[in-house]
């Protein structure tokens, strides 16, 4: 075991997958000058600066993954991914299958979202939702050091396109990553904090206010799980539905804005395969439907905390036939 | 038909043209007959895809856009497997998936037909890239048109390819035409070939529609990629002589300007150069002719027979 | 009353609010060329065709909306939109707010999608989700030609940027439009058809296969309502919890992939609000999760069908404690 | 201050610049006092957003990017209420919601600061069509950097701006360097005014440091757009002498070229150029400098003072 920030986290599980596979290679704007431990150990070749073009960058990942390399891009903040939606989602997500199965993409989209810098909106925008209704591609949020350096590992090794994103606030937040390779494999959810009562839901930033609600809730006598959904594509549908089956209660928490978001996915799969188990409504919290504002008061306000997330699920307890 | 055609003589490459032409008259054959896919033909412009396609090797590796028959024809790809996927056909080269648009050809080297405009500028440098980095000698072609010369990955792509040095041979196909624009109203000059000057990038425009003069123009461009390991721009002028997709519609187009084009038709430019040169006779050049007819009849019966996909396989493949 | 197509009722649609305010005007790849009775109407100025590029047709329509002018801008087909996605996203729905409301952005950005021409997946992408999940555009997705005109007027008159998207099966099956001023409000589900025992919600081409499952469904004495969506944001939640809470049973179909799509964010609604109400769990029937297939059969086998529909409200009615 | 400042003394030029550097020295100040939200400053680019900006008329328009301080400034921007926005408070130009990254001033004609690289170029054509269709003389400028240059959106809206002859002051500021990644990474070339020809736009190359030389390169460039209704690409030479954004990191920066831009510092130079006419006394600029930070200090304190946002409206105002 060993303390070290998300950040670094990720540093390690490219330096690792960079060693253990020549055909991985990473590139971005300010890449090399960002990364130079990676540089010194691998060479300008496979780590590369780019020039400021988000859409070549995402292309020249998909151009090279479907002829025997293994890119990481790394596009900085995810509204950049906006200039970069065709390359991603148009051809890396759809040629495997337009193909006719002759191609593969082997790739990863690297990107920062989320509260915590106060940058705003044209930084801070969570848009995972957008990756998860695209076909063909896999995405990723963790929420501590150590998954995020495992999911990226097997994002690396995944023959799919992964969109990788971290959340800005995780960002320089220290944990324990265990010694030794660490891969956790995509699409499987982790119980963060087990409980009999309610399900809280949630992925990256917004995990760590769920178990504190949980804390909160306990002191009221409320037993809440925290299922870290972790893989957001392929969703971990036996994971949620186990959890959901024993509680018969769920919040669901992001940060994104709400309309046909990671929730809604969630929300739906319970009211459609966990009806006869469900007790209550299922709950909803997420940020408001609105550009990220920059304010920090306004930033944090955006952000579904502990003490909503304890009420809504108190809610749910007291009142079961609630409407 | 081999996937390369090293050192084509004038007439080898005049059968490709006829071969290709044929393949697009029967597409057009098909609409006059009932309900048919749309597709986009490359009638007028073949002497461009058959010059610089049989200017590659066989460890090249080609990008090209939704006007692409004429590239993968020039390649050696089986009419019959592109009829098939035309029509939506399990024997499709994409298993129907794909049709008409993106027809890719793992085999020939065929990375990506793109319907998206641009799509193929933007995967271009990556395929170069694994070209560099894997080693070998191989190039890339990329193939465009005016149109997409003007999306904002066009400068991306050649920009990247300048400062990285991928060898890419870029290919625009400046036809006139973009759909149901004009370049006259997209562009404020007439040419493409200039542009790669911002990049530092070597360019040369060609008539496109004179396969000799097209396939040296390639040989050399190739050449100079080749060796130079850094990007190089043709630009071929030519003329998209049907409407943008089929059925034809052409009520936009100055008909001055079409049948002065069509004066300039590459397969009966060739035909009248090897008719006065002496090296083919009139019966000879009618017997090609019928031979490229007769391998497009015999694709399309291919196609035809061709089963539909299972459709309870609609939802699978889409992850590796 | 006259019986035209979907195509032709945008075209009345576009002139008659071209004709009542001078400040709306249409640009994009081939509208001058397509559309010259428009462009005899009202001149060049107003009616232009565009390079192709996407980015700048978007970013044009937001910047000339923020200083004074009503754009409408037709990207073509909604995959295209992947290469217009900064402008609509980071710029048009964005600076409202961001400006703190100094700036509005009314333009309509127009794009055709789903089954019906076999042009595949880079043609055919209904990705209408995308814009429900980000902040500050509204999204429209008639299923009738009345509608398709109503709606077009009402968006060309909304002072937010809105994203309106027709269904090309739609374009040429021709209906009745109410002769005269036509304006239908956003924001406003409408019942196609009235019923007491399950609600099958929809939107464009699939609303049909919904009405066609509600005469089947007739036929076994079940009595299905059809809500059609018509406005995916803001969404009717008056309109579908009214039904449901009649009902207690809700289908909801579309052609889109279903993972984040308009349907979770029903289904999510439902689970939330209507849950008292519900006598069985909430079904999703839409496309599945893969690129739009090209061959004609399998593009009909993309779409979900009348007879799965009928099937899925007869399952919800049979055993209502289903899971 | 004055919206627009008609034919400014070269004293005035200075005076401007004297207070961007105020302010920007004023949040490098507040970045060392504790945790103070990142900004980007022009440290080194005063010249450039003082010398264009002074040549615009009140109907013109701004758009412009995350580095654009020294254009707000420049156009008369209330440097309390800049202040009070990348403090995230009420009496911010956008009420706290956008931060120092994305301050629009209406008012002052400043439709937009992006910081999405290239928003501000996708943006400016429509602006302009605003300026041509509902009449005026108004022109647009747009400030962006060679970065900006780099991405597809500089294509389209050059190509577009040339073929609808659109009134667009483009100004791009080429200070060396891209974020992390120093330019010639990332072109070919050293200048971005030769890409204009792509587009048959004229453009031209200045001395961005030099704030006298910017300031009739841009009133010509002006004239020019005002006059011929159409584009014109003005290249500003100039450097970014701190790092990126704030707090100040330039480990990856080569000190001698650092040093030699210093060295060519557009305030320094002014300076010494007034003195040396005798226009201004030492003391005469020192009473300025020391009237800039007042005026800074005043603005400083009056963000400080300013109110957060109430949290409760967080989630309005997106809708009109
Ligand atoms: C991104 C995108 N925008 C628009 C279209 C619609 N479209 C298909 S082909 C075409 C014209 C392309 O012109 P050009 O690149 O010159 O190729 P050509 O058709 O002339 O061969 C257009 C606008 C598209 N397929 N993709
Ligand atoms: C679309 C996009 N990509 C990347 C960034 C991150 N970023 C912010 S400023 C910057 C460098 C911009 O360089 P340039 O345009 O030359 O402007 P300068 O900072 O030098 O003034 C980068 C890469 C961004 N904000 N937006
Ligand atoms: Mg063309
Ligand atoms: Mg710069």
């Amino acid at each position: 075991m060993s303390t070290i920030t998300l950040h670094d986290a990720l540093g390690q599980a490219l330096a690792e997958e960079m060693r253990r596979d020549p055909r991985v290679l990473m590139f971005g704007e300010g890449v090399a000058t960002k990364r130079t431990d990676l540089l010194e150990e691998f060479g300008a070749p496979r780590v590369r600066n780019t020039p400021l073009a988000e859409g070549i960058i995402a292309g020249t990942a998909a151009g090279a993954a479907a002829t025997g390399l293994r890119p990481v891009a790394d596009l900085l903040f995810a509204p950049f991914l906006c200039f970069a939606m065709d390359e991603i989602v148009n051809s890396a997500g759809k040629l495997r299958y337009m193909s006719g199965g002759q191609f593969e993409f082997p790739l990863v989209v690297m990107a920062m979202t989320g509260a915590g810098w106060t940058v705003g909106a044209q930084h801070n925008h969570n848009l995972e939702a957008w990756f998860v209704h695209a076909p063909g591609l896999k995405v990723v949020m963790p929420s501590t050091p150590a998954d995020a350096k495992g999911l990226l590992k097997a994002a690396i090794r995944d023959d799919n396109p992964v969109i990788f994103l971290s959340d800005i606030g995780l960002l320089f937040v220290p944990g324990e990553v265990p010694d030794g390779e660490v891969v956790v494999p995509l699409g499987k959810a982790d119980i963060k904090r087990a409980g009999t009562d309610v399900t809280l839901i949630s992925y990256a930033k917004t995990v760590h206010h769920c178990l504190e609600a949980a804390t909160a809730l306990e002191a009221q006598g409320i037993s809440a799980e925290v299922v870290d959904l972790r893989t957001l594509k392929p969703l971990d549908e036996a994971t949620l539905l186990a959890s959901v089956a024993k509680t018969g209660r769920a919040v669901v928490v992001h940060e994104a804005g709400g309309p046909c978001g990671v929730g809604a996915e969630v929300a739906a799969i319970l009211a459609e395969k966990a009806f006869a188990s469900l007790k209550a409504p299922v709950l909803r919290l997420t940020g408001p439907d609105v550009p990220a504002p920059s304010s920090y008061v306004l930033e944090q306000a955006f952000v579904p905390q502990a003490p909503a997330i304890a009420a809504a699920a108190a809610k749910l307890l007291n009142s079961p036939a609630l409407v | 038909m081999n996937r390369t055609l090293a050192n084509p003589s004038p007439a080898d490459l005049l059968a490709r043209m006829m071969l290709i032409r044929a393949y697009e008259e029967k597409i057009v054959a098909f609409h006059a007959a009932g309900p048919f896919p749309s597709v986009c033909t490359s009638v007028g412009q073949e002497a461009s895809a058959v010059g610089a396609v049989t200017a590659l090797r066989s460890e090249d590796q080609i990008l090209t856009n939704h006007r692409s028959a004429g590239h993968l024809l020039a390649r050696g790809a089986d009419p019959g497997r592109m009829l098939a996927e035309v029509m939506g056909r399990q024997d499709g080269y994409c298993k129907g998936r794909s049709g008409t648009l993106h027809i890719s050809v793992k085999e020939l080297g065929v990375v990506l037909t793109s319907t998206i405009v641009g799509g193929e500028l933007s995967l271009a440098p990556g395929v170069a890239l694994s070209r560099t980095m894997l080693g070998g000698s191989g190039i890339v072609a990329c193939f465009f048109g005016d149109g997409a010369a003007c999306e904002g990955i066009f400068h991306e792509s050649l920009n990247l390819a300048a400062v990285w040095n991928l060898p890419i041979l870029y290919i625009v196909e400046n036809n006139q035409w973009q759909a149901f624009v004009h370049r006259k109203e997209t562009m404020v000059g007439d040419h493409i070939a200039p542009w790669a000057a911002s990049y530092g990038i070597a360019s040369r425009t060609v008539d496109g529609n004179d396969v000799e003069a097209m396939h040296r123009a390639a040989l050399e461009a190739a050449a100079f990629v080749r060796e130079n390991r850094k990007p190089f721009l043709l630009e071929a002028w030519t003329y998209r002589q049907r409407g943008h997709m089929e059925p034809n519609d052409q009520s936009y187009v100055d008909p001055a300007e079409l049948e002065s084009w069509k004066g300039k038709d590459p397969i009966d430019r060739q035909v009248a150069r090897l008719l006065a040169s002496g090296a083919l006779t009139e019966a000879e050049v009618e017997a090609m002719r019928a031979e490229a007819r007769a391998t497009i009849e015999a694709a399309a019966a291919f196609a035809a027979a061709s089963p539909f996909p299972d459709v309870a396989e609609v939802g699978e493949g889409a992850y590796a």
